[in-house]
């Protein structure tokens, strides 16, 4: 018989705990015909190869060269981006708000994570976080510093706060220099964080792209 | 519910901390969490509401603790049992008790496509007209329901102006508590940032919420 | 600061647990720090305003973990280290460091009763005559400072009215920084628990709180 | 939920971990001259054997027993509660508030856990607890009935937040059938859970004390 060694168990378990509960779980649901590995593999596949910002960046691009389209991106951002084959799981209801040389916008959910899933994919550790959180609505100055982004005290900053199932697709300013870039090139300088109101879109650098 | 989960306002949850070249998953655990997550969602036997409201119930000084993906498996878990998909027997030993074999069939993976573009719409179709119009003056009402609603303590009491009439949407208030979608009118409030916190605020600054018509009074 | 400490009207935070002959101390170390928090204070190098401040600023997880004398311990140990009584060093090792002898003269046991018995009155003579009288409405401010405040969530924006007008006293939100006691006038403030929580409160219920002028305006 | 603890920072270090650090502190202190052992000593045992509930009791029966000195109490309960020997640290500024047929009183800190020393010693666990800070103010009603107390929805609840400097004496209801009693039996039917209001002082057993 083995000796009994219950001290070892507390170290060993607490990093990889989670890990365990979730394989023990997902391996009772499998057993219990609940689920599909393929399901869960092809779930995973679509939120790490598929789907992600490059699909905002496209949107905003094209918003960008065609002013027909950014009228319609602003006025039905949901049918705007389905143009584009964009839409779904947590997209299901979008808005598109336009940052100006006058107004900026941030989105923020206060009360859970919610998230624009079909043009920028699952939403970053910082964006889920406390900090973030509770600071967006009370003090969005203090947060886009953080980002090293300082706004004059002139620009209004917008926050908007994800209480319903309506997702948000900030809508960054075009940035100067790039009158002569096509869509791609365009949305290669679209960041997921320029959509979602913590950093503007940079100008490119000279002979860049 | 006064929970630690609605945090808009708060102080001393620390610096903002981007990660460079972040992962969509740190773990391969997050991954599965999100997989299963949707997957069994996919049985409808709960709604994003209860989902929601089922990890705001983690205690407080757990939810300030654990990291997303952690409490999204720890919602789930009590869902599958709270819905007797699994038993806490099960739970325990990590196996299936003898059972009438399988329930109900497994989403399979050529239906992963279709779940993801498809989505879950909110919106339902309109039975009576929209309560406020644009530019219309509204106070939130002062709630302090212990169950689950998306109205933040800090806009409570506060008065803003409409800003977008979006059509109308399941109520999370009762959809939560599987006591019916009672759907109504939703609105893009704008407040003032100097409403919401006082003079400390910046001058022209505001704050968007979305608000369901049974969280607002004219004003 | 908007704190997890400010816990008036949350939700979630459990039942009340009351324990059958509860000891003074459920530990030796209890009582221990409680004794060298009275003795440390004695020094009179902060006041009992930064004392709590310094406890509000615990990361609010550990907050809501930590028991109350923990959350002693570690307020009393930064104390410490700020106020330069003991160094990092000293701390992590256990041991004084060889320095100029010894600072201050500890406090001696026979000085104990007299501590107790005296306490540190907050109040202070009255320079001007209160702003508000008894009966008079009056509105809390929407103050939402980052530092130490005595006025909680729950009582932003609200209208009470002046219950008792008690005298003037210590100034907490300057005092805890150690930017002076600006003593002014405090007063109890009666608020309807309807105007606090809406109509799901017991009509005929009240809430009283101890508020400073710079906390009100007249409403 | 409870079960899943997986960053708990291990089994080793918490129940003695605070005890050590306790011990560690207090002889880095002696060793430095900055406290004396028989100074907490005294401290310690200041709150252990002299100073508790027993002095409340003692004020809350002679208010019964003298209704001059009820007056002084709720007139100015600091030098009232002097009279009779009490008062100092965490009690250097009183108020007593009355109970009657109509108003219940219920005394709560929600922003630490202020509490009257002087009359009551140190306050009990429950009332630190963020379950009873938090809940005191919203639902009194729901706090009183797990005191197993169901007031009347007539009665009217004043709860008392110390926000301040302020310490707060709840003056019970005295109850029926002690007519016949001296203060010293009387003192010995208050309770700590009355002056703090979480309990009525009950009835006196036939033939009891």
């Amino acid at each position: 018989m083995k000796k009994h060694t219950p001290h070892h168990d507390g170290a060993q378990r607490l990093p990889s705990d989670p890990a365990l509960q979730v394989m023990a779980l997902e391996s009772l649901l499998v057993e219990k015909g609940l689920v599909e590995q393929e399901a869960l593999d092809a779930l995973v596949d679509t939120y790490e190869r598929r789907v992600g910002p490059r699909n905002g960046a496209k949107v905003v691009a094209k918003a960008w060269s065609d002013p027909a389209y950014k009228a319609r991106l602003l006025d039905d951002c949901t049918a705007a981006i389905a143009e584009l084959g964009f839409g779904g799981l947590q997209g299901e209801h979008m808005i598109a708000v336009e940052n100006t040389p006058t107004v900026h916008n941030l989105v923020v959910c206060t009360l859970c994570s919610c998230y624009p899933y079909p043009i920028l994919g699952l939403p970053p550790v910082w964006y889920k976080s406390p900090a973030y959180r509770s600071r967006a609505v009370i003090d969005p100055r203090g947060v886009l510093r953080e980002f090293g982004l300082e706004l004059s005290a002139h620009t209004q900053i917008c926050v908007w706060d994800s209480t319903a199932e309506l997702r948000y697709l900030v809508l960054p300013q075009r940035p100067a220099a790039t009158e002569a870039m096509g869509e791609e090139q365009l949305a290669s300088l679209v960041t997921r964080d320029a959509m979602i109101g913590v950093a503007l879109v940079a100008v490119p650098q000279a002979g860049g792209a | 519910m006064n929970g630690v989960h609605d945090m808009g306002g708060m102080h001393g949850m620390g610096a903002v901390l981007p990660e460079r070249d972040e992962p969509v998953f740190h773990h391969r655990w997050e991954g599965r969490v999100f997989a299963l997550v949707r997957a069994m969602g996919a049985f409808g036997r709960w709604n994003i509401d209860a989902s929601r409201h089922q990890r705001e119930l983690i205690a407080a000084a757990d939810q300030l603790r654990m990291s997303y993906y952690e409490k999204w498996l720890a919602g789930l878990t009590e869902l599958l049992l709270r819905h007797s998909f699994i038993s806490a027997e099960e739970l325990a030993s990590g196996r299936a008790t003898p059972a009438p074999a399988k329930q109900s069939p497994a989403l399979p993976a050529q239906k992963v496509p279709g779940l993801v573009t498809r989505g879950s719409p909110a919106s339902r179709s309109a039975s009576s007209p929209p309560r406020f119009r644009r530019g219309q003056r509204v106070r939130a009402r002062n709630l302090n329901p212990t169950g689950h609603t998306r109205l933040p303590r800090y806009a409570r009491g506060k008065i803003g102006a409409i800003d977008r009439v979006h059509g109308v949407f399941v109520f999370p208030d009762t959809n939560a508590h599987f006591r019916g979608e009672h759907p109504q009118h939703l609105y893009s409030v704008r407040f003032e940032a100097r409403e919401l916190w006082g003079d400390g605020a910046g001058p022209d600054d505001a704050v968007y919420i979305d608000l369901w018509e049974d969280y607002l009074d004219p004003a």
